[in-house]
Order: structure tokens, then sequence, then C-alpha cells
């Protein structure tokens, strides 16, 4: 059974990553050059990075596949946006669900 | 007498050692001829030298087995330096650009011995390469055609004559493998696959190395 | 029995000898000479068959040495002919 | 059939005599992949290779001709047939015969081109391919003595390696190194594979990369594992 | 009795044929001289054999001697011919001969003066 | 470096290739002479003494491995006997004309034993037959080769 | 789970892994370059987009031979994940399924007629002269543990710990070997751009969709392959970790190095596997 979730996550983050690239080309028309944050993006990336990583915060409420798959597809929105858009999102939403795993894991 | 010992007698033994070193000797010096030398053809006939080296190689074990594996390792040689030899004069021919206009030299010398000793010799090559049969006798009468057709005067190659020798030892392999079947489908039958397989390999070979002699009859073709 | 050992160090001494005559001899540079020059390793390896009683091996190696030296001749022959510089 | 080798099970062997040729997964594979190959050579065309004129702006298309590509393709054929064969057997000396023929049909596959380069290289590669067999057949004969057998089955179970022993299997390395032109002796036929006739040129590689994979195998059974 | 005299029997008297003609071939320069000693070589590899007691290998032994040495002398023969008729083989030479129509012979005179 | 790159170029040419390997092999030979070589004296197909059987009179010298004609098998230390059902059938044979030489005289037992019938026959056809296959194979590609060539490149035809 | 399905999931995860390695290792180099790249699913998409273009022949290619090529090369890397992931076969057979992946590398060269394709294929041979050598490292791992069994070999890591600290110079070895593989490496010949794509210039539609995907799966069975052999048992994401560092660092060693003239760069890596057979040896036998 591990081999087959692993593919759920391979393929959300594929098909995350193309509506990604889909959305964010239909959403900004010109190259990046701007350095916003965008906030939609922001918090995306922030609830995916969160519902992957932490999953185990909600396991006996939903199965951690699910979160996961539907974590990754979240990051992978973010992560897939057209070049240079959805990076500094990434990283926040990174570091803020990294600290909530070492919050509640580690400590 | 000891029809087949349990062991490898103690001289063959013991002479195994100076045996393997003559042959790396051998194989030595050879390999240090052909490293310093420049010419083509003269690395193809230093390479000969190699093949003695391990010819010493195998005939050391001195056992009946041994035998039987000089007999593929004469035959490789052999094969493979008319193959390259041949290779060597079709690249030089493209390289001088000269091709059919090439004439043969015609020899004018009249020696005795090359209008009665042929047809003697040739036949009793034939005669006992034929009761030898297999590769040996193969390669005993296949010398005496060669030797034959070498000497004889015959002008230019009739391409009929050479497509009818190799399509008759192409058939005579094909006799062989079927002798070789034979041996091991029917064993019973053993003597039937024997003589096709002798027979066959002796043909195969006779006709191989008469082809050599056609090839060779324009090349020392007499006036 | 010292036939055997006769037989075998003649042998060994033509096989080694002639293989150096055929690289380093004098008068190497002709291709005939050389060609000469390795049927003295012919010669002395057939003495080593003759030890061991590789009888067989020895016939088909004395026709096959005549056919190998008639190769290579040939092969001499059409190249000198063509006046090939290799 | 409880024989095991490198760690995986003879599934079947084809007895003749002596010689008898094992099938593991691994034979299997490669044999598999000799013979497809072989199937789809002895089907194809040759491509034509369009080559730019100097001086000026015109392509020259050069072909094989109908002549040379009919014996090529029964070289390939054989080739690819004796490659399939060097993967199954399991007679070290019948091995070193199956490389040589594919030595001297690889030569002759580029022996019948047309190009002074390319027959230059396949001279030089048949020179190779001769001294190889001292190694070659010296150093089955060299595994031969100190053993006593010449099947690998046998070999197998053996639990020793003497320095003959290995002298021996260096020597078979260099031997079919020279005679399927593995590195560092490649450029002979590197330089071979320019000319037309991709498919008779495949089985050339082919022939001497499955040969060497072949050998390896047959070394690691010959030395036993420190 | 005679210990030495033991020692000279088929076998060595071969080796000793064998050798000197091996020396031979060796030493001498001309290719015709050589096949002579090749002959006296092989002799002696048939008395070793005949030493050995195997008469049916002599007797193939002795068939081909005369054969390698006719397939030598002929090519010998042959290449002497070819390279009388070209005695210097450098291009230049040939072009000097051409416009002088000297022959071969005349020229190589004219090259040793 | 620069120099290691005109050594790596320069090992890219065909004509030094052959060169090359005959140094490397030469190498690995004179390693060879300081390897303490020994012969295992358990073989395969062992063979007695050179000259013994010679000396002793026997007509067949020396490939005599014993057995009678369809009667009973010679001798043969084969690898796997199991394999070969008529292991030893063709070692005894000898062909009549065969027979008929053996009692006439003592001294062509090599001639007898060429001939079809005998250990080396044995060997090559039966035991060890593929080996002859794939021997007879080299040869004939050889000449395929070699006279492919000669037809198409290397010879003066009358018809061309 | 039956074989088939196993054998369908590791397949379609190989591909996927593979591809978007590829895309990340794009996105690496360009970002060390200075550029902002392509996105990571560039490469899958790519390889989709062939898929659904027309697929045209060229009229000199070698018939019937340049389809099946790559077909072959698909079979080929289906079969190395048989072997490997789903399982754990023989070494040796991921090494003959290496060997053939030259042999169709070349022949997806020669095969077209094109000179790029045929100037790829004299590459491929070359390059195989040097890259087999580096798989001597199987070997070295069998003189090592005394088997050649990848279940076997993750057995014996369990007891003696990983590979990589008992063999380094091998670990180093396979790692040149795979970095040979990476498209834009110092060592990618075949596929140098200066021959346009190399081998598959002249494949088009269908046939690239195909190369592209079996590249993928061959990336994919390389790193597994490193991974197993010298870190031993390792869980799914440590796999996955693993697998995106080196192609980190394969992306930064490349995004840094030019591309070797063809003869440097075998014997550079002839060098390699001779310096690493030598010393493993002796690190052996000390």
């Amino acid at each position: 059974m591990n081999n087959i979730s692993y593919l759920i996550y391979i393929l959300s983050f594929v098909i995350g990553s193309v509506m990604g690239l889909v959305l964010s080309y239909k959403k900004y028309t010109a190259p990046f050059v701007t350095k916003n944050i965008d906030l939609v993006a922001l918090i995306l990336a922030i609830v995916g990075w969160i519902l992957a990583i932490n999953s185990q915060l909600i396991s006996a409420f939903v199965s951690p596949v699910i979160t996961i798959t539907v974590g990754i597809f979240l990051i992978a929105m973010v992560l897939g946006m057209r070049p240079g858009y959805g990076r500094y999102e990434t990283v926040i939403g990174f570091a803020i669900s990294a600290l909530i795993w070492v919050g509640t894991v580690l400590i | 007498m000891i029809l087949v010992p349990d062991v490898v007698s103690p001289i063959v033994v013991g002479l195994y050692a100076p045996a393997i070193i003559v042959g790396i000797l051998v194989g030595l010096i050879g390999l240090f001829g052909i490293s310093v030398e420049k010419n083509d053809l003269h690395v193809l006939i230093l390479t000969d030298i190699v093949g003695i080296g391990m010819l010493i190689f195998v005939a050391a074990v001195g056992t009946d087995l041994a035998e039987s594996l000089i007999l593929p390792g004469l035959v490789v040689e052999l094969a493979e330096i008319l193959a390259i030899s041949e290779i060597l004069m079709s690249r030089e021919m493209r390289k001088s650009g000269k091709t059919v206009e090439l004439l043969p030299t015609p020899l004018h010398y009249n020696l005795e011995i090359l209008q009665t000793a042929p047809v003697f010799l040739a036949i009793i090559l034939i005669a006992y390469g034929a009761f030898l049969s297999g590769f040996t006798g193969g390669a005993i009468a296949g010398a005496g055609i060669l030797f034959y057709v070498m000497s004889i005067k015959v002008r230019g190659v009739p391409s009929g004559v050479w497509e009818g020798l190799a399509g008759v030892s192409g058939m005579a392999w094909c006799l062989w493998l079927v002798g070789f079947l034979v041996l091991f489908v029917f064993p019973q039958y053993w003597l039937l696959g024997l003589m096709l397989a002798a027979f066959g390999v002796f043909i195969k070979v006779v006709f191989k190395v008469g082809i050599i002699g056609v090839m060779n009859r324009e090349e020392f073709k007499k006036e | 029995m010292l036939d055997v050992y006769v037989w075998f160090y003649t042998g060994c001494i033509l096989v080694i000898v002639g293989s150096i005559a055929t690289v380093i001899g004098p008068g190497v540079k002709d291709p005939v000479v050389r060609i000469i020059n390795t049927e003295i390793p012919a010669v002395g390896i057939s003495m080593i068959f003759l030890t061991y009683n590789h009888t067989i091996a020895l016939v088909t190696f004395i026709a096959a040495t005549a056919i190998v030296t008639l190769i290579l001749l040939r092969a001499v022959v059409r190249l000198e002919e063509m006046g090939a510089e290799l | 059939m409880d024989i095991t080798i490198l760690g995986s099970q003879i599934i079947g062997i084809i007895p003749l005599g002596d010689i008898v040729f094992y099938f593991t997964q691994f034979n299997l594979f490669m044999f598999a992949t000799a013979l497809a190959f072989t199937a789809i050579v002895a089907i194809s065309k040759t491509e034509t290779q369009v080559e730019a004129e100097f001086g000026k702006l015109g392509d020259r298309a050069v072909t094989v001709a109908k002549k040379e590509f009919k014996i090529r393709r029964f070289l390939a054929i054989i080739c690819g047939l004796a490659t399939a064969g060097a993967m199954i057997t399991g007679d070290l000396f019948d091995f070193t015969l199956f490389v040589c023929l594919t030595g001297i049909v690889n030569i002759g596959i580029v022996g019948a081109v047309r190009q002074v380069d390319v027959l230059d290289a396949a001279y030089q590669y048949g020179l190779i391919a001769m001294m190889a067999s001292l190694p070659l057949f010296g150093g089955a004969a060299l595994i031969l003595a100190a053993t006593g057998t010449l099947s690998l089955l046998e070999i197998n179970s053996l639990t020793y390696t003497t320095p003959m022993m290995i002298l021996g299997s260096i020597l078979l390395f260099l031997g079919v190194a020279g005679e399927t032109g593995v590195a560092p002796f490649f450029a002979t036929k590197a330089e071979m594979f320019r000319t037309p006739g991709s498919p008779f040129l495949l089985i050339i590689h082919l022939s001497s990369l499955l040969i060497l994979v072949r050998l390896i195998e047959i070394l690691l059974m010959i030395n036993k594992p420190f | 009795m005679y210990p030495f005299w033991d020692l000279i029997n088929l076998s060595t008297v071969s080796a000793g044929l064998a050798l000197i003609g091996a020396a031979g071939i060796i030493m001498l320069k001309k290719p015709i001289d050589k096949v002579i000693m090749l002959a006296l070589l092989e002799a002696g590899l048939i008395g070793m054999i005949v030493a050995a007691k195997y008469l049916d290998v002599a007797m193939a032994g002795a068939i081909f001697d005369p054969i390698s040495t006719i397939i030598l002398l002929i090519a010998i023969t042959k290449i002497n011919d070819i390279r009388e008729k070209k005695p210097n083989p450098r291009g230049k030479i040939h072009c000097l001969m051409f416009m002088y129509g000297s022959t071969p012979d005349a020229y190589s005179l004219l090259l040793g003066a | 470096m620069k120099s290691i790159g005109r050594l790596w170029n320069s090992l890219a040419n065909p004509e030094k290739i052959p060169r090359l390997f005959a140094l490397i092999l030469g190498i690995v030979l004179i390693a060879g002479l300081f390897i303490p070589l020994a012969l295992d004296n358990q073989q395969l197909y062992p063979r007695p003494a050179p000259q013994e059987q010679i000396n002793a009179q026997d007509p067949l010298a020396p490939y005599d491995r014993g057995g009678i004609p369809f009667e009973e098998r010679g001798i043969v230390k084969a690898q796997y006997p199991q394999y070969a059902p008529a292991i030893g059938e063709i070692t005894a044979y000898l062909s009549p004309i065969a027979i008929s030489v053996k009692n006439t005289t003592l001294y062509y037992g090599t001639s007898i034993y060429s001939s079809p019938g005998g250990l080396i026959d044995e060997i090559l056809y039966y035991t060890r037959g593929f080996d002859t296959v794939l021997e007879s194979s080299i040869l004939m590609m050889a000449f395929v080769i070699a006279s492919w060539i000669a037809l198409n490149f290397t010879m003066r035809r009358d018809d061309e | 789970m039956n074989l088939m399905t196993n054998i369908l999931i590791n397949v379609i995860i190989a591909f996927f892994i593979g591809s978007l390695l590829f895309g990340l290792q794009r996105k690496i180099m360009a970002r060390i370059q200075g550029r902002p790249g392509p996105p990571i699913i560039q490469h899958i998409l790519h390889t989709f987009k062939f898929f659904i273009k027309e697929s045209a022949f060229p009229y000199t290619a070698a018939m019937p031979f340049y389809i099946a090529i790559t077909a072959m090369l698909s079979m080929i890397w289906v079969a190395a994940v048989i072997v490997g992931p789903v399982t754990g076969g023989s070494l040796l057979l991921i090494f003959g399924i290496y060997a053939v992946h030259k042999i169709v590398e070349h022949n997806a060269g020669s095969s077209s007629g094109s000179p790029y394709g045929k100037l790829s294929c004299v590459r491929a041979v070359y390059s195989a002269a040097a890259e087999i050598p580096l798989f001597a490292v199987l070997v070295i791992i069998y003189f090592k543990t005394g088997t050649m069994n990848i279940t076997g070999l993750i057995n014996y890591q369990t007891v003696h710990g990983p590979l990589l600290y008992a063999i380094p110079l091998a670990a180093l070895m396979f790692f040149v070997l795979i970095m040979s593989k990476a498209p834009y490496s110092p060592f990618a010949i075949t596929k140098g751009k200066d021959i346009v794509s190399g081998y598959e210039t002249e494949h088009f539609g269908l046939l690239r969709g195909y190369l592209m995907m079996s590249e993928s799966i061959a990336w994919y069975m390389l790193l597994w392959v490193f991974l197993t052999v010298f870190l031993g048992p390792i869980s799914i994401p440590v796999y996955l970790i693993g697998m995106i560092v080196m192609s980190s660092i394969i992306a930064f060693i490349n995004a840094t190095t030019p591309l070797l003239n063809p003869n440097h760069s075998i014997m550079m890596q002839v060098t390699f596997a001779f310096i690493g057979i030598v010393g493993s040896f002796a690190l052996l036998m000390i």
C-alpha cells in the first residue's frame, strides 16, 4: 500500500503544478519583475505546507494520506507558478509549518 | 601398459612451468616487436609469432583435451590472418586508387619441379587427407589442392569455379551440423553422426583451402 | 626418456631464437625475410607438440603453416606489386 | 538444479556433452536481448547518410550498395547469433570461441565498406583481434591447467582462487577487451562507425558490450570474494 | 662403456641439424640461401619425428617440406622480378626516366656512377 | 595539463591502438613470469606419459584408449558422461581401412586415429562438439569475408 | 497486491520522479546561472507534449529499426524497474540493462541518418568505453559483500552498516557514472548541445516521447541503485530526499563546468575508473 500512496502524492504534485502554472499565466500577464507577495498564494502555501508536514495533528479526523495529498497539491500550485512567482510564498509557508513541526514534535 | 592413467604423467607436469615460461617469452618478444614496428604489413607477420605463443600455452596442458583445443586455436589464427590480409590489400588498393587496371607481373622462369611435382604431391596429399578426414585431413588435402591450383597454368579466375567451391563447402558445413545433431538427438546412430561429421568437416576444409588456391592462382601466374 | 627432453628443449630454443630473429634479426626490413624467419618458431613449436605426443595437432599444424605462409606471401607480393607504401 | 550462480538460481540447462548451456535470469535476459536485436537487424533497411559537400551547397547521399548490404546483413545476423550463444554458454573455451567468432565477423562487417579510413580502422582492429587470441585462449588454458576443468558450473563450485587463476582471468579479460575493442582500445572501433549501415554497426557494438557484461559474470565466478 | 657415443642418436643429431638450420636461416642474408637452410631445419624436424617413431607424421612432414620450399621459391622469384622492374620507386626518378627515355638498367648505372 | 590533453587525444588514433594493446598485454605477461605456475594433475581426458605407448609397441600409439569396435567402449574421462549417452563408442571405433593398417604396421597410429573414430574425434565431434561447430563457423566466416573482398575488390577477374 | 500492479505503480512512480528530478535539475542550473529557469514540471510537460504531437519519420532512416529502438529503450528500463524496486533481483542484470542502454543510445543516433545523430552514435561508442569500466563498482561490491543480489545487499548492509563508508571510492565511481548520464554534464558527450540533441535529434513526436519517458525512468533507476547499494535499507521519504540531494549536487556541478571534448571526457572517466578500481582493491586488501 505504501507505493500507491506515494504514487498519489506524486500525481497530486504534478496536477497541482500544472494547475498552478495555468492559473498563474491567467493571473499574471507580465514576467516576474515586481517583487510583491501575493496574498492568495501565501495562504495556499501556508495551508499546504502545514497540511503536508503536520498531518499528524489532525490524523485523528482525517487519514494522513488525504491531508498530505491535499497539502502537496496546494504546495505544488504555489511552487509551480510561472517563473519567479510563488517563491517567497513557498519559503514563508515552509518556514511557518517547519516552526509548527518543530514546536509540536520536538518539544 | 596403462591406456588411460588417473592423473597427468609427472613428466608433463614437470615440463609445464618451462613450457609456459617459453610461451610467455615468445609472446613478449612478439608483442615487443609489434609495439615498436611501424609498418602495418610487418605487424601482421609478427602476430603470427604471438599466435605461436598461444599454441604453447594450450599445448602445455598435455592432455587429450589440450590437443583438441589446439585445433580451434590453429584454425582461428589461419582464418584471421586470411581475412585481415585481404582487408589490408583492399585498403591499400583504395588508397593508391589502382583497382582493376593493375597488371599482375608474369613470372618468367621455368623450373622443372613446377611441371612434375604439383600433380604428384597433390594426389598424395588428397589421398592421404581423405584417409585422415576431419580437420587434419582437410588441412592436408586442402594444401594439396591449393598447391596444385597455384602452380598450374590457368589464366584469370573463372567465377563459376569459385562459387561452386564455396557452395560445396557450405553444404558440407550443413552436413557436419547434421552429424552433430545426430550425435545428440539419436545417440544410437553415433556411427552415422561420426561419418557425417568427419567427412563434412573434411570436405568443408578442403574446399575452403582450395579457395585460397583459386585466389592465389592469378597471383603466381606464369607467363 | 632423455629423447623427450631433447625434443622439448630444442623446440624451446628454436621457438625463442626464431622469434627473436623474426623481430630483430638481420635483414628483417624485407617482409620475405621476416616470413622465412617465422618458419623457425613454427618448427620449434612442432617439436614441442611432438614432446607432448600431440601428433594429430602436429600434422594439422604442419599443413596450416604452409597455408599461412602462402597467404602471407600473397599479401606481400600483392602489396609489392602495387607499390604500396605502408 | 540447486546450483546458484552469483546469488541467482539456475533456471535450466541445455547439455551438449561436455558443453552445457545454462540459464539464470541474467543469462536469459541477455540472450533474449541479443536475439531480439538480431531479429530486428535481419529485417531492417540501412539508413542513408546525408553529407554536405565541400565547396558547394549540395548534399551527397551515402548509401549502402545492394551487394554490400547482403553480405553485411548476413555477417550481422551471424554476429548476433554468436553473441546470443556467448550469453548462455557454460564452458570457458566455448565462450572464447564465441568471442572469436564475433570478433572476426565484426571485422568483416566493416571490412566490406569502401572508405579508406574505415578500412584502416578495421585493419587495426583486426590486428588487435589477432593478438588477443593469445590472452584469450592462453587465459582459458591457464585456468584449465589450474583447475582441471573448463566447465563454468564446476569452476563455480570450487572454493579457492589460486594466483594462476587470477592471471588467467586477467588474460581472459584482456583478450575479450581486444577482441571486442573496449576501453582503452575503443578508438579503432569508434572510427569504424562513421560509415553508413547502422543496423549492422549496432550489432558490432551490441556484441562487444554484451560479451563484456557476460565476461564480468564469468570472472566473478572464477575469482571468489576475499 | 662409451657414454659419449650413447649421446649420438637420431634425436640429438636431428636437434643439431635443426639448430644449424635455424642459425643458417638467421645469419644468411639472401632469401634464396635462407630457403636452403630451411630445408635443413625441416630435415631436423623430420628426423625427430622419426626418432619418435611416428612414421606417418614424418611422411606428412616430408611432403610439406618441398611444398613450403616451392611456395617460398615462387614468391621470392616473383618479388625479385617486381623489384627489378622498378629499381627506384621514387616518383622523381620515374619522371626523369620518362624524360630521357632511358631503360631502368641504364638509369641505375647512371645513378651508380 | 596540456600534455595530458594531447596524450589523451593521441590515444584516439587507431594507428596507435594495436601498439598500445601489445604494450599492455606485454606488461601483464611479464607478471606471469613471477607467478608460481603449476599444472594440476587432476585433468580431464588424461593421456599416458609421452612415448609410453609407442615404446610398448602398440600399433595404435599414441592414441590407444582401449575398447573394441561395436563391442566395448573406450575409456573416456569426460566432464559430464551423463550427458553423452554413447560415450566411448567413437573412441573404440576403427574404420575397416584403419584396422587393416593397424594389422600391417606399428607406426601409423596417428593416421589411424585421425581417420574417423578415436578419442580426438570423440572430443571434437561428440563431447565438445559445439566447439567444432564454432570453429568451423569461424573458418567459414573468415573465408566468406576474404573471398567477398577478394572477389569484389582485390582480385582481377576476367569478366570485369 | 499482485505483481502486475506493483510493476505498474513502480514504473509510473519512476517516470514521474525521474522527470521531476530532471526538471528540478534544470531549475537549479538556471538559478545558478542567474536565469529564472523553467518550472519543475517542464520535463513532464515536454514528454506529454511529444505524445500528442504529430510523428514524422525521416526519409533517410533505417526503417523498422528507427522505431523499434525507442520501444527497446522503454522495455529495458521497465525491465530495470522490475529487477530493482519490484523484485530485488540481481545487480548484474542492471549492469546488463545499462549496457543495452548504451547500445540503444548508439543506435538511436545512427539509425536516423542525420549527421548529428551519427556523431552522437560515434560518441556513444566512445563513452561506452569509459562508462562500462565505471560499472566495475559491481565487482568491488561483490568482493566486499559476496553477493550480487539487491535483497542480499540490503541484508548485508542491515548487519554491517552502509557500504558508503566501507567502499567510498566505489561510491565515487558510481557517482561519476550517474553524472555522465545527466544532461549538460561535462561527461554527457552523447547529448552535448554541440550536436543539437545528440541521438534524439531526429526522433519526433511519439518516438521522442518514449525516449524521454525512458530517460526519466533511467535517471530514477540509477539514483535508486546508488542509494540502495550504498545506503542500504532506507524508507521511501529518505529515497526521495536522497534523490533530490543528489540531483541538486549534480545540477550544481553541471551548471559550473563546461562540456569536455569527447576524448578528454572519456579519458577523464577512464582515469576515475582506474583510480577507483585500483584504490578500492587496495582498500579491500588492507
